[in-house]
């Protein structure tokens, strides 16, 4: 059942332009680092990477990706009328949050993951920086799972919410996180960054202390399983305006 | 229900499939549907009104897309709301024809029937597509349908797990006349099966040639219940309007006053316009007087059966 | 000066047709377009407003040539369009003002002339809130007001009355029969529904998959098929099994006996049948051919054969 | 209006116009009924000239609920903060008596105005060019238009005026605000404003060239999508992310690479052009020196291709 309803939410999602400009989008970290690989001056690869990686992919690919297919999965349905079809059968909610999840997150994970994995083979693959690539790639793929939860939940709650979760990340996760420290307890992509950085300190970039990787971890899967009960009890309390 | 007990239809047998039980709902202030109560039970069911009397909420609730704010609506002994598994005894058709354009109509059938979890999905989803006749077109995209083969898809898709209970929200709107006979057929042969079958229309002469039995939805009250007809012919406190068109006008009308049968009588033209107060009795004595004056009836049509004359009676009551 | 001419009018969208060879000359009047969902109404509509390009052939409003003028032509026709096509966040005094504008007018003429027009399709305190929190019939009056607000010389009408209920129904064909008639403008109606052209329209023309099917006065369609349709206050099966006895065929359906006609004393001997049954007689109506008996496909089993 | 009995309008086509019944004592019971308009039609200039102006009042709200122009005016005002901080600067600093050691550390000048207050000028524009054109499609109002007397083409132009127009005051204002504020501190109006008249020319044209850019780039984007949701994503990431590239970039690979790269990425384009304007040869990322006026002229072909884009869209769409 699950399997049925995430199979033709991957339809949906690959059916429309927006695949295409995703993948388009997950081209452009590859492509930097084609050019600087070609052009770059030499330093510290394992450095160089890092920041590639968490610049261009942890900050701006995965939540935009995540971001786009999470709201699209329910949210699009949702709101155009047509999960009414969905609503009308006999499958438990938590099996059609689980089934949008199960298509959008591995698709979000492929597409990051493997612009993640292309991206820093490029630039540091064959100097030294190809742990450090995996461990990455890793996080995406953990963090595609964790995103596109949060904007499901999202999408269930508020019809308006690619908006709210570009300001999620736009504001909280990037202004705020750099001027407010604590925010950072409540910020994926701080849980990401501490799960790499339990595997290596010096895979981090980025300024200030990462999280510690108990906080980290256990900050991820609060916000996975909070989001899925909620995406849950919200669509179970969803109601279809009627038309008349 | 302080209603006068003809209104009331005679209870189909128990248990009922769909029982709404002084059931209201209300959005903020706006109260869409209030305090209605009736049961529907085998073979096809008209839901009528005019727009935004409240149908659609009727509808909503049963099937579990509403909870009632107030009182019980049950389907098939169950209340619906938060209880999905209820589907598997029941088939909707939406008013939106909200069909995802990407997938093809066989595509569409086919994810309703494996969300019904059938043993033989794909044989069940052909036999849904052949019954209502859209085989040849199942491999196009849905986008590129018509109004009336996308009516036709949806309800392919409620029909798929074979349910006892189908429920519509407007099918005919939008169809033209050919798809509307198309359709209608296909509901009279599926209740002839023994299927429980509730539609809502805002148009009279649909429900007259389908169903049965009407529940009439005004204003979000149930202002009548039962057959059409009946329901019109009960209500004899009020002048029914005729217009006739006969050999002699005025003999017939001096016949007609003569014996009572008429409160009044205009003449324009051709055209013979009566009121009377006794309808059953008026249809009797109208011939019989004809034909002891001799008079050739050409035309009789009462005027005043539209739809909405009987909803302001209904109301007004 | 024809109203409408086409000539070999053709347009193709991919690999359907939309419309195929249609060659028409329309004068001025109320004219009914009909035919079933996807005949290609909409599609003559907006070829007649420049929106869509045919692919062969070509298509007049006035003498006007629509591929090549069609600013001209849009400035002297007026269109209401099939979906609901307002924005929800406008006043509707607004969005009629600012229409009227687009066709030329003149602010304060636009100013003026939207609340003339408003006023005719019946909307007045309203016509400050925005649309948005209007009812169907509400928003097809707006719809209306806008294509009349330039005082356009033809109203193109695309399915007017879809999704009303039959008040809203009537009120919407009333209002369009004065817009022709008392306001002297033209109008092309388009419908599936006989019924609202009968009531409507002078002129039809019927088109199915492209194609003209006629173009002549109303009366030629619709006329008396000969059939009478006798309604009883109970089942009608004895009195349609007495009138076979009596040499009328006829079909029983529920409550109604249909009764093919032909002169003499039928009316009569329909008559003495129900006096002799004693039943209660509610209709004795002459069936008209309807728009329904032309796309009818099972015509044997309605029609009284 | 009511004229002459029997002038008014066409009235049916068979019989009289109607007018006034008038009485014995000039009483008059007017006719309400339909009026033709027999008055002038002004044509397409006068169409566009309007819709330009909807449109223009559209893309700030005006006219409509009060949330509607939350977004916009609350940008225009963070915009011209700036603005009032170098004036309160300049002010302290001529009571001070320093004033031009310290208006020389200040970074808020004419020709740093317009890159310092880049980003909300950016959101601006998503913001806003969806507002114009989605709703138009999404409740295919744009079937009304389409419908009266203009062109298709007409319609793309005036939301692309309107638009532009909508951001020319966004960008003006704030400095018009410095311009006023400078001529009033200084000693000699006069001279003040002579002072800075010199700027005047490099102020309009980069706002300019910044208002038709942003304009015709968010119009082109929107066009494509009737939700306004995607659209502001879209333009934001059209804008944001080659900045980004570029910035990670010049860490990575300094040199004439990032050059080259920025000369697609809309906001260095934009500081480029700036630099031009206010008179510098060089222009660029931190770690690349291109001619400035290489930025003008990726700016201008930036231009031509989103207004072509524009316009293709709307002879292409189905209303």
């Amino acid at each position: 059942m699950i399997l049925t309803i995430a199979g033709n939410t991957l339809g949906a999602l690959l059916s429309r332009r927006r695949a295409l400009l995703m993948a388009v989008l997950a081209a452009v970290p590859a492509l930097v680092a084609l050019l600087a690989r070609a052009y770059g001056e030499p330093g510290d690869v394992v450095q160089q990477t890092a920041g590639l990686l968490e610049a261009s992919v942890l900050t701006a690919l995965l939540p935009l990706v995540a971001l786009v297919f999470g709201t699209a999965a329910l949210g699009a349905e949702l709101e155009d009328g047509s999960a009414i079809h969905l609503l009308t059968k006999p499958v438990p909610r938590w099996r059609v949050v689980a089934g949008k999840a199960l298509a959008a997150a591995p698709l979000t994970g492929l597409l990051v993951g493997g612009a993640t994995l292309v991206t820093g083979l490029i630039l540091g693959g064959d100097r030294g920086a190809a742990g450090l690539t995996l461990a990455y790639t890793l996080a995406a793929a953990v963090g595609g799972v964790v995103y596109v939860l949060l904007f499901i939940a999202l999408s269930v709650l508020t019809g308006r919410a690619l908006i709210v979760g570009l300001i999620y990340v736009a504001v909280w996760e990037g202004t705020l996180a750099g001027l407010f420290e604590g925010t950072r307890v409540l910020s994926i992509r701080q849980y990401l960054l501490g799960l790499i950085a339990a595997i290596d300190p010096h895979w981090v970039a980025g300024t200030g202390a990462p999280l510690a990787p108990g906080v980290a971890a256990a900050g991820a899967v609060l916000v996975a399983a909070g989001s899925f009960l909620v995406a849950v009890q919200a669509l179970e309390r969803h109601q279809v305006s009627a038309g008349d | 229900m302080t209603g006068p007990a003809p209104l009331q239809p005679p209870p189909p047998p128990e248990p009922a499939p769909i029982v709404l039980d002084r059931a209201s709902r209300w959005y903020g202030n706006v109260v869409a549907c209030n305090d209605i109560s009736f049961q529907v039970g085998p073979g096809v069911t008209g839901l009528l009104g005019p727009n935004g009397a409240g149908k659609s909420t009727v509808l909503s609730m049963i099937a579990g897309l509403l909870p009632p704010s107030a009182g019980r609506v049950t389907l098939l002994g169950e209340p619906a709301w938060r209880h999905p598994a209820v589907f598997r005894k029941v088939g909707l058709v939406p008013e939106r024809e909200s069909v995802p354009g990407w997938m093809t109509g066989r595509g569409f059938v086919g994810y309703a029937a494996r969300l019904q979890g059938l043993p033989d999905a794909a044989a069940a989803r052909d036999a849904a597509i052949a019954l209502v006749d859209l085989a040849p077109a199942a491999d196009r995209r849905v986008a590129t349908y018509s109004k009336g083969m996308r009516q036709r898809i949806l309800l392919a898709a409620a029909l798929v797990h074979d349910p006892p209970v189908i429920l519509l929200d407007e099918p005919f709107n939008g169809l033209d006349p050919r798809q509307r006979l198309h359709m209608m057929s296909l509901l009279r042969s599926l209740a002839a099966e023994g299927r429980t079958i509730l539609f809502s229309s805002h148009i009279l002469e649909e429900v007259e040639r389908l169903a049965g039995r009407v529940l009439v939805i005004y204003a979000g009250r149930l202002a009548a219940a039962g057959n059409f007809r009946e329901i019109r012919r009960l209500m004899t406190d009020h002048p029914h309007t005729f217009t006739i068109r006969s050999s002699d006008d005025r003999r017939l009308t001096a016949a007609l006053f003569a014996e009572g049968a008429i409160l009044g009588a205009e003449l324009d033209g051709e055209l013979l316009e009566v009121r009377t107060g006794d309808l059953a009795g008026f249809c009797r004595q109208l011939p019989r007087l004809a034909w002891e004056s001799a008079v050739t009836l050409f035309e009789v049509r009462p005027t005043d059966e539209s739809l909405e004359s009987v909803f302001s009676y209904l109301v007004q009551r | 000066m024809a109203l409408i001419r086409l000539e070999s009018l053709t347009k193709h969208y991919r690999d359907v047709v939309a419309l195929e060879d249609l060659t028409l000359e329309l004068e001025p009047g109320i004219i009914g377009l009909v035919g079933s969902n996807g005949a290609g109404k909409s599609t003559l509509i907006r070829v007649l407003l420049g929106l869509l390009k045919p692919t062969s052939g070509r298509a007049f409003v006035l003498d006007h040539d629509v591929a090549r003028e069609g600013t001209a032509v849009r400035a002297m026709v007026g269109y209401m369009p099939e979906h609901d096509a307002l924005p929800p966040d406008l006043p509707a005094s607004e969005l009629v003002a600012h229409m009227a504008e687009l066709s030329g007018l003149p602010r304060a003429a636009a100013r003026e002339r939207t609340a003339d027009v408003l006023r005719h399709v019946g909307l007045y305190e309203e016509r400050y809130r925005p649309i948005g929190g209007y009812s169907t019939g509400m928003r097809q009056r707006v719809a209306l007001a806008q294509a009349l607000v330039h005082d356009p010389r033809l109203l193109l009408l695309d399915e007017p009355t879809n999704g009303l209920d039959p008040t809203g129904r009537d009120q919407m064909l009333e209002l369009v029969r004065r817009t022709g008639t008392e306001f002297g403008i033209a109008i092309l109606l388009a419908s599936h529904l006989l019924g609202e052209i009968e009531r409507t329209c002078d002129y039809l023309v019927a088109i199915e998959s492209g194609r003209l099917v006629r173009a002549a006065p109303l009366a030629a369609f619709t006329g008396r098929t000969g059939v009478v349709r006798v309604e009883l206050d109970d089942d009608a099966a004895r009195l349609g099994a007495r009138l076979a006895s009596a040499g009328l065929a006829n079909r029983v359906d529920g409550r109604s006996v249909f009764v093919a006609l032909e002169g003499g004393d039928g009316y009569d001997r329909i008559r003495d049948a129900v006096v002799e049954l004693d039943a209660g007689l509610v209709r004795i109506e002459q069936e008209r051919r309807t728009l329904e008996d032309l796309f009818r496909d099972d015509g044997a089993a309605e029609g009284v054969a | 209006m009511s004229g002459a009995a029997g002038g008014l309008g066409r009235g049916p086509a068979d019989g009289p116009g109607r007018g006034a019944t008038v009485g014995a004592a000039g009483d008059s019971i007017y006719d309400l009924g339909y009026r033709g308009y027999q008055g002038v039609r002004l044509g397409r200039a006068h169409a566009v000239a309007s819709l330009v102006r909807q449109s223009f009042r559209q893309s700030w709200g005006m006219g409509r609920p009060g949330r509607a122009k939350i977004v916009p005016f609350g940008l225009a005002a963070i915009a011209t903060v700036p603005a009032v901080v170098a004036l309160g600067i300049s002010a302290l600093a001529k009571q001070l008596g320093a004033a031009d050691m310290i208006e020389a550390a200040s970074p808020i000048r004419y020709e740093t105005y317009y890159p310092v207050i880049g980003q909300v000028v950016f959101l601006f524009a998503a913001a806003q060019a969806p507002e114009l054109l989605a709703r138009d499609q999404r409740h295919r109002v744009l079937a009304l238009f389409f419908s009266r007397a203009i062109r298709r083409e007409d319609y793309a132009a005036a939301k692309l005026l309107a638009l532009g127009a909508a951001m020319l005051a966004f960008l003006l204002f704030p400095l018009a605000v410095i311009f006023v504020g400078r001529a009033l501190l200084a000693a000699d109006v006069v001279a003040g404003v002579a002072a800075d008249a010199g700027a005047v020319p490099a102020i309009v044209g980069e706002a300019l060239l910044t208002a038709w850019l942003l304009a015709a780039m968010s119009l082109a984007i929107a066009s494509f999508t009737p939700r306004r949701a995607y659209a502001t994503a879209a333009i934001f990431a059209v804008v944001v992310i080659p900045a980004a590239t570029v910035g990670v970039l010049s860490e990575l690979a300094p040199g004439q690479v990032v050059g080259a790269v920025s000369l697609f990425s809309p906001g260095d384009v934009l500081d480029g052009a700036n630099a031009f304007v206010f008179g510098h040869a060089q222009a660029g990322p931190p770690s690349a020196s291109m001619p400035s006026l290489a930025y003008v002229g990726s700016a201008l072909a930036m231009i031509v291709v989103s207004t072509a884009v524009l316009v293709a869209r709307f002879l292409r769409i189905e209303p």
